[in-house]
């Protein structure tokens, strides 16, 4: 039974995978921007642009680029950039933790707050503070992302403002020049997801204090502590688990582009936009091929921890 | 509660932590006198640091500082002088002018780099000059800079056509001793020392192509005054190449000037040896409000000031001159660059440029001056380039011998009654015009120059929806789309690559058509003529006159609106010794930078 | 007797609402201790807010109650804060609802989630709340309390889930516990089961028991006295005794007018003069895929015949088949074998126009009103819906004269499902189903989500219907006290199999399978205590 | 729409103002479609950077043209991008969600589903970007990008309520008579998803007018005319002269789209949630 519903898992995420690869590949590759005009100088004659894109493979045919890149990326070799040549696996290994430390601190503290006001939003339904709490995640959930950066950019770190933390750019030498660069960033990644989070939770919470089990609770004089951090939370941990688990992919790819495009930090975001921009095809292919992974393992890592926090999927 | 007590736990961590953030900050600031650090900002990124892709002043920049050139500019001379570099003397030049011999310096390395075989530096020999020209014509170099030799060395395109084996050796280029090089060209070449103080011809030791390959882009073996440390996309970190030759700094020698060099500090650096820094960071910032705000901060020592910052920054545009309250901490320069901003006509598009039919002929002439003539150049130079820019007529800007002062400067201001008048006059209306197709990276900038642009043209009775914009996501898109001719209006900007008139006359060149530099794929008689005969020659009155008949054509036929040289506020840091320059000497500046107090008070 | 809770004038109302009179108005009654309360009336009668009320669970946005008096033993409620409020709770007065299936958490095993409540409120060390709840799981009837304990909630059945929440009550023994509706859910058989432990809990330690019903036939034996709500007030309180013998209000009259008379009492529904079989089935077997795995043998060898103007009763235990069988003979659920004929016509692996035939002679009435009528459209597109796809009348008239049938009006028409009561809604359904002239009508448990009034209703209208149109009726339902009233015939079901088909007089007399014996026997139990008056005659 | 979606709406106070707002906004949006208000959005005048006026209220940009005749025409744009992302994504996330609902399990459902996975596993800006590279840019690539995100999610709610609804007893009684398939989906389980759809369409309003700020401002976005993302870009190159005009009326504009927006979206959820509680 195990093994059969491996076999169909990992059949799923194959069929993702290709699907994936072949729908940017033909997007980002075959239709996407060719790097000869970039890459070629000035005065250049036809023969060499001909030159340079035999150089750069765009003459093959696309199934045969695909085949290739395919055979290619299942010897587990990346390729190298076409801009700066640099290898895409350092150059993935370089950008990744500049990204995993850039969000986490605003993706964690976000879904804490999230959380902890979503349920207490949802037990005090209808109070003042549900309220306060929905007014103020509604007037987030209205703030454009790029505004609230243009803002915070503005309040922070320029001289018109407070300028306490640096406009741009990225340490991780020290703890200190962590803080100092995070910090900006992170408040406008929790400014942004704050107003989701708390919705979202509040909503489950919501939805799971109407429920019988919780009346009962109630009727056997359960306290409100007792019964949101013990039966509501757990009730609430698949919804919450997919969530988080699902978003982890985005946060990590698209979620920094626009934080790493404005305080100008070498994360995965920006490498893959640039990447795009430039018709970067190996870092793209890299890049995109991650993220399905990702999502992949994520879907596989959700499915589990769904059925490790709700018995009822338990697997037979 | 329990998460009330877990958020405030985290309220006092992040607030401690901040704390002892703000404290390393200025720690580290105060750790700023050893070892000494310059912190350098640019509003690009460089791709790759191969000198064979260094196509952007960006990677130009680096490059210049990590390689090195047989030649270079001096630091302080203006115009531009060519200084040995590598070479130990400027090169012996046959009578016909078609062989040059360059004597190396001696005893320059290599960095250490476990490319070489026992991971120590060799030194640089005249094989190396050799082999970094010919990798240029190796298709697997993915050369940028090809162009700069193509047809001018003897023997090495065919070297090329043969399969690039670097085994087969070209006629043109030869290593007379180890430290003695000959080069032999085709065709007289006046600006071929030029060509070797560009970033293109940075010294590149084949062992680490070998073991790099494209990865060349990451790393840099050179002999350059700076070895890298690491770069990404947001900086890259320079120490000094403790191996680099000691030669001494020669402040007349380099072109001092007592009086427009007053007070920046230089005077201290004649007689010591460069470089002086031990660190050199690039930050690469391309948005301009986090480059003047990391720059006002103290993050970095020099900035390129953004256009729009102007009002804030500058007391006065002409002269540009700083605001008082600034001047305590920042010194400027207001220095114009080398090349020009202009919007060129698709001369091979029937409906715009030239036509089979005499008489369509002659009305796309007139349609196209009168835009020309529509085009207020005072006005984008008021709203786009603070109003320091300068406008000049034709393709020759200012400050190259070549530029005639006297010249006509019809071309460059705005009429609009007389436009109007050269439309009625050929018959133009707003039936009959045809739809202009203004191309443009997308970026607000250039949308809002086609926004202008199309302000322009509604003043001389164009209508408004027959002027149309096409945005390309991307330069190489737009880049791409121009070069086969799918653009009717072509806006760009031309850098020099060295200063001569040679490198923006022949942008109007008809065998430089689309593809190539001349994307207006101009070709008139007359200037190709005039071009090829002055091409060869070496600057004189005649070559002069040469190319100022060319120019009147371009103004002539109205082949292009043009022109604006842009002038750049570059501010830095008192603390620095520095006399910036962007066009030519930008990276070679970096190895005579210094902290004015080496005890360092900030 | 010392009252365990006073209650004088509490009144329910919607939050902000005086526009509508209260849901609940001035309920004054005394609940004596260890004594067992029936509180009855109809759906929306006011009786499950009137628990909530007292329990201070009602939902704060939407309802506001208040009391002129409200004592439990010597405290009074309405001096106490939220907070000691919800101290009473558990040991003062406790709870079991209607749902069994969702009033336990489900992500925690039964063992710790009884264990958190009993150490909470008896302040018990680990050890000494595991063997409490052990215990408690022992008096409910379990005898495997540690296999119990360890089992998660969606692994029981409804009626061991109820008896968990006994448990709790037996655990912690409340002066008060109030039950809403905890039977209704359940089969016969565990019905029975309930009660008794109730009782046990009222003998045992004294609790105060109001038990909240809309069925009047689990009171007589019980309760001690009896509360009649209608339309949120208390029209009659008084011993059971005497309501059943001599019911003062009109409404109590009328609810217990309205009782299914008591089984094997009655006599016979008149017999079907020998007529031609209408529908014919054999062999019938029907798997279940339910999930990708595993495959479920719903229906089993099935063979029965029914006859024309016939009235087949079919019953069993709930997962016994009987909705299966019915559905597949309307092919909502293709067989693995067997044949269904009707008038003779094979179905099974008929042509569509046969099949479109077919389906226009059989139709079918499910059993949730709430669900049974698409919500986005009104009752006159409903009922063209079939006569369109018929091909038939689908005229106004026609929809009147069909409505006409199930005693509606036809300002129904206009009218979207939302707007009507469970038993209207039925009443459309059967419009519905009336359209296209059936020759048999498959009623797929009707009945048993209803009140008790407005089901004998239902059974009235079917009876006739059936009598008029010469309508043949397949009649799916659980209780044998409605079958004997209609069906002419009972076909019992366990498993999947068909086990006994009789005439139902027969069948409840002597029933010959050993689980036919068992429903009977669970029904009678039931009825067993019935007082003598109110066994009346079933009119044919 | 139904007047009963309007009620609903209406009940709230929030419900209230967010209709309100769109309605302002949307008036003042097609009074500038239809010309009547706005023409000055791209005129330049003299005056660069202009202070506010009598004549420029919210003052003048870089090439001196009206900021708040170019905040009502971005307005617009705003209300055009989002109403044909929202019908796009909802229009294709209802009809292929509901046949992945009705062939649960079946191959439709699987094909769907696989579809979905594939398009979620590229991020949006990504997959815009990658569009917008493809065909060159412009418009339409934005609008395509925008539309096959955003169906994913209308497609899966809406398949996970058609997988309710088709368990429940007026689906089984259509089938009953035999309707077939498509003609039960149409009439009766898609209809049933109409308050879904509702509240959906107006999240995928606000996602929609958020990306496209994103995207323009990125320069992947609008062709010709002016957006909130197109000002807000502009905006940072006026914050650096110490002009916010440009910065205040876009994000201002945009504060209030979305707040308007995002009320109407509770309310209506909230409405939805009171109906399907149990009665």
């Amino acid at each position: 039974m195990l093994g059969r519903f491996l076999a169909l898992r990992s059949f799923y995420a194959l069929s993702l995978l290709l699907g994936v690869t072949l729908l940017t590949f033909a997007l980002m590759v075959w239709f996407g921007p060719d790097q000869t005009y970039e890459l070629i100088g000035r005065n250049s004659t036809p023969e060499q642009i001909d030159e340079l894109r035999a150089e750069l493979g765009y003459d093959q045919p696309f199934w045969n680029r695909y085949g290739h890149w395919l055979v290619e990326l299942a010897s587990g070799d990346l390729g190298l950039s076409n801009r700066s040549g640099e290898s895409v696996s350092t150059l993935l290994r370089r950008a990744l933790p500049v990204t995993a430390a850039l969000v986490l601190p605003g993706f964690l503290l976000g879904n804490l707050l999230g959380l902890a006001a979503g349920l207490w939003a949802a037990w005090r339904r209808g109070s003042l503070w549900d309220r306060l709490i929905l007014g103020a995640s509604v007037t987030g959930l209205s703030l454009s992302f790029l505004v609230i950066i243009i803002a915070l950019q503005l309040l922070l770190c320029t001289p018109y403002g407070l300028n306490w933390f640096p406009a741009r750019g990225w340490r991780m030498d020290s703890l200190g020049a962590y803080l100092l660069h995070v910090t900006v960033p992170t408040l406008a990644l929790l400014l942004v997801t704050l107003g989701y989070n708390t919705r979202f939770y509040r909503a489950v919470a919501a939805e799971e204090l109407q429920r019988d089990h919780v009346r009962t609770a109630l009727a056997y004089g359960a306290t409100p502590l007792s019964l949101l951090s013990g039966p509501v939370l757990r009730n609430c941990l698949v919804p919450v688990i997919t969530r988080v688990l699902y978003s982890i992919p985005l946060v990590l790819v698209s979620g920094s582009l626009l934080l790493e495009t404005y305080f100008g930090i070498p994360g995965i975001g920006r490498v893959t936009f640039d990447a795009i921009s430039s018709g970067d095809q190996p870092v793209l292919l890299a890049v995109v091929t991650l993220t399905a992974a990702l999502f992949v393992v994520v879907q596989l890592l959700a499915e589990f921890a769904c059925r490790l926090a709700d018995p009822r999927g338990r697997l037979p | 509660m329990k998460s009330d007590s877990t958020l405030r736990l985290a309220l006092a961590v992040l607030l401690l932590s901040l704390q002892t953030a703000c404290k390393d900050a200025a720690d580290s600031a105060a750790d700023l006198t050893e070892p000494k650090r310059y912190v350098h900002s640019l509003d690009g990124v460089p791709a790759s640091l191969d000198p064979a892709q260094a196509g952007t002043r960006y990677a130009k920049f680096l490059v210049l500082n990590l390689y090195d050139t047989l030649y270079r500019y001096r630091y302080l001379a203006r115009p531009y002088e060519l200084a040995p570099n590598l070479a130990a003397a400027m090169p012996e030049l046959s009578k016909d002018g078609l062989t040059l011999t360059i004597r190396l310096k001696r005893g320059v390395h290599f960095i250490d780099d476990p490319a070489f075989a026992d991971g120590k530096g060799r030194e640089v020999t005249a094989q190396d000059v050799i082999y970094s020209l010919q990798r240029h014509f190796d298709p697997a170099t993915r050369s940028q800079g090809a162009w700069l030799w193509q047809g001018r060395i003897e023997g090495l395109d065919a070297w090329k056509d043969q399969g690039s084996n670097y085994e087969q050796p070209v006629s043109g280029l030869r290593a007379l001793d180890r430290h003695t090089l000959e080069i032999r060209l085709t065709q007289p070449y006046p600006q071929f020392v030029h060509t070797l103080a560009q970033g293109f011809a940075g010294v590149v030791p084949r062992e680490a192509v070998t073991a790099y390959g494209l990865e060349l882009g990451r790393r840099a073996v050179g002999s350059g005054p700076f070895r890298l440390q690491s770069i990404d996309s947001a900086r890259a970190r320079l120490v000094r190449n403790e191996r680099f030759r000691q030669e001494t700094f020669d402040l007349a020698l380099e072109g001092f000037d007592p009086e427009r060099d007053q007070g920046l500090g230089l005077t201290a650096l004649d007689g010591r040896s460069s470089p002086f820094i031990d660190e050199l960071e690039v930050e690469f910032i391309p948005e301009d409000a986090a480059r003047w705000s990391s720059f006002y901060s103290g993050l970095t020592q020099f900035t390129k000031v953004p256009v729009a910052q102007f009002g804030q920054v500058l007391e006065s545009t002409a002269p540009p001159t700083l605001k008082p309250e600034l001047q305590e901490r920042f010194q400027l320069q207001a220095a114009p660059e080398l090349g020009f901003v202009y919007t060129s006509f698709n001369m091979a598009d029937p409906e715009i440029g030239y036509s089979e039919d005499p008489q369509r002929n002659a009305r796309n002439r007139a349609l196209r001056c009168a835009i020309v003539k529509g085009f207020d150049w005072t006005q984008r130079n008021q709203r786009f380039f603070g109003g320091i820019g300068e406008v000049f007529p034709g393709v020759i800007p200012p400050r190259l011998p070549e530029y005639d002062p006297e010249q006509d400067r019809g071309s460059t201001e705005a009429d609009p009654a007389a436009a109007r008048a050269l439309l009625a006059a050929a018959d133009w209306d707003a039936g009959n015009l045809p739809v202009l197709e203004y191309g443009f990276p997308a970026s607000v900038t250039e949308r809002q120059l086609f926004e202008q642009f199309r302000g322009f043209m509604e003043a001389i009775g164009y209508p408004r929806a027959k002027i149309q914009p096409l945005s390309y996501a991307s330069f190489g898109d737009y880049y791409r789309a121009y070069s086969q001719g799918q653009v009717m209006l072509i806006t760009s900007a031309w850098t020099m690559d060295y200063p001569d008139a040679e490198n923006t006359v022949q942008l109007f060149y008809g065998p430089h058509r689309a593809p190539g530099a001349n994307a207006a794929s101009f070709d008139d008689p007359q200037f190709n003529t005039a071009f090829s005969a002055a091409a060869t020659l070496p600057p004189s009155p005649q070559r002069t006159e040469l190319y100022r008949a060319a120019n009147q054509r371009v103004i002539d036929e109205c082949a292009a609106i043009t022109g604006l040289v842009r002038r750049l506020v570059l501010l830095w840091d008192r603390q620095v010794i520095l006399q910036p320059d962007w066009a030519f000497v930008g990276g070679y500046a970096m190895r005579f930078v210094d902290l004015r107090d080496p005890a360092g008070q900030r | 007797m010392t009252a365990c809770l006073q209650v004088r004038g509490l009144s329910v109302d919607i939050k902000g609402g005086q526009k509508h009179q209260p849901l609940v108005q001035g309920l004054d009654f005394d609940l004596p201790a260890g004594s067992l309360t029936g509180l009855v009336g109809a759906s929306g009668s006011g009786k499950s807010l009137t628990a909530l009320a007292l329990l201070d669970l009602l939902d704060p946005r939407l309802f506001t109650y208040r009391a002129d008096r409200l004592q439990l033993g010597d405290t009074d409620l309405l001096t106490l804060s939220a907070r000691a409020r919800r101290r009473l709770r558990g040991q003062g007065m406790a709870a079991i609802f209607q749902d069994p299936a969702t009033a336990l958490d489900p992500v925690s095993t039964i063992g710790r989630q009884l264990q958190r409540v009993v150490s909470r409120q008896l302040n018990l060390s680990t050890t000494d709340a595991r063997s409490t709840v052990l215990q408690a799981l022992q008096t409910v009837g379990f005898e495997d309390p540690q296999a119990i304990a360890r089992s998660w909630p969606h692994e029981l059945s409804g009626g061991m889930r109820q008896r968990i929440m006994i448990a709790h009550a037996h655990a912690l023994r409340p002066r008060l516990l109030i039950a809403d509706e905890p039977t209704t859910a359940l089969d016969t058989g565990h019905k029975q089961r309930i009660l008794a432990h109730l009782q046990k809990l009222q003998t045992e330690h004294g609790t105060a028991i109001l038990l909240i019903t809309h069925d009047l036939r689990l009171l007589p034996r019980l309760a001690d006295q009896v509360l009649v709500m209608r339309g949120g007030r208390l029209v009659e309180q008084t011993q059971t005794r005497a309501l059943f013998q001599t019911p003062q209000h009109e409404y109590s009259r009328q609810l217990l007018a309205d009782l299914p008379p008591a089984v094997r009492k009655g006599p016979p529904p008149s017999a079907v003069r020998k007529q031609n079989a209408l529908l014919t089935v054999e062999g019938l077997t029907v798997t279940h895929r339910s999930n990708k795995h595993r495959r479920i043998t719903a229906v089993h060898g099935v063979s029965f015949e029914l006859l024309e103007g016939e009235i087949l009763g079919l019953t069993g235990v709930s997962g016994a088949g009987k909705s299966t069988l019915a559905r597949t003979l309307l092919q909502l659920h293709s067989p693995d074998q067997g044949s269904i004929r009707l008038r003779g016509q094979e179905l099974i692996g008929a042509n569509k126009e046969q099949l479109q035939a077919a389906r226009r002679a059989m139709q079918i009435v499910f059993q949730d009103p709430l669900t049974a009528l698409s919500p986005r459209r009104s009752i006159y597109q409903l009922l063209q819906e079939p006569a369109r796809h018929f091909g038939l009348d689908a005229s106004y008239e026609h929809c009147v004269a069909c409505l006409a049938a199930v005693e509606l009006e036809a300002d129904v028409l206009q009218r979207r499902p939302a707007a009507f009561s469970s038993g209207q809604r039925q009443r459309i359904a059967l419009a519905r189903a009336l359209i296209s002239d059936p020759a048999l009508l498959i009623a797929d448990e009707t009945l048993s989500a209803l009140d008790v009034s407005v089901q004998q209703r239902i059974v009235r209208l079917l009876q006739r219907l059936c009598r008029e149109r010469h309508i043949s009726l397949l009649l799916v339902c659980h209780d044998l006290a409605l079958l004997q009233q209609l069906a002419h015939r009972t076909a019992v079901m366990q498993a999947g199999k068909l086990v006994e088909l009789g005439p139902t007089r027969q069948l409840m007399d002597q029933p010959m399978h050993a689980h036919t014996r068992e429903l009977v026997a669970a029904q009678l139990a039931l009825d067993s205590t019935r007082p003598a008056a109110l066994t009346r005659a079933v009119e044919p | 729409m139904s007047p009963e979606w309007l009620r609903i709406l209406w009940r709230s106070p929030g419900g209230r103002t967010g209709c309100l707002l769109i309605f302002l906004l949307g008036l003042l949006a097609s009074f500038t479609s239809m010309g009547w208000l706005g023409q000055g959005w791209s005129a330049g005048s003299d005056i660069s950077w202009g202070e506010v006026s009598a004549s420029h209220w919210f003052g003048t940009n870089r090439l001196g043209q009206d900021i708040f005749d170019r905040a009502l025409v971005a307005t617009a744009t705003a209300f055009r991008v989002g109403l044909l992302v929202t019908l796009g994504a909802i229009a294709i996330g209802a009809c292929l969600g509901g046949l992945a609902g009705w062939r649960h399990d079946r191959w439709p459902d699987h094909c769907v589903m696989w579809l979905a996975g594939v398009l979620d596993s590229v991020p949006v800006f990504l997959l815009a970007a990658a569009l917008a590279f493809a065909f060159g840019g412009g418009e339409a690539a934005m609008y395509l990008a925008m539309i096959l995100s955003f169906w994913t999610t209308t497609a899966r709610l809406v398949r996970a309520e058609v997988m309710r609804l088709r368990g429940q007893d007026f689906v089984l009684a259509a089938r009953a008579i035999g309707l077939p398939g498509q003609q039960i989906l149409r009439r009766h389980l898609l209809p049933n998803t109409m308050h879904l759809l509702l509240v959906q369409a107006s999240l995928t309003f606000v996602a929609a007018i958020k990306t496209e700020v994103i995207l323009s401002f990125l320069g992947i976005g609008l062709d010709d005319g002016v957006s909130l993302g197109l000002m807000l870009a502009e905006a940072t190159q006026d914050i650096l002269a110490g002009h916010l005009g440009n910065f205040l009326a876009a994000s201002g504009c945009l504060f209030l789209l979305l707040l308007g927006l995002n009320l109407a979206a509770d309310a209506l959820q909230d409405g939805v949630d009171m109906k399907q509680a149990p009665s």
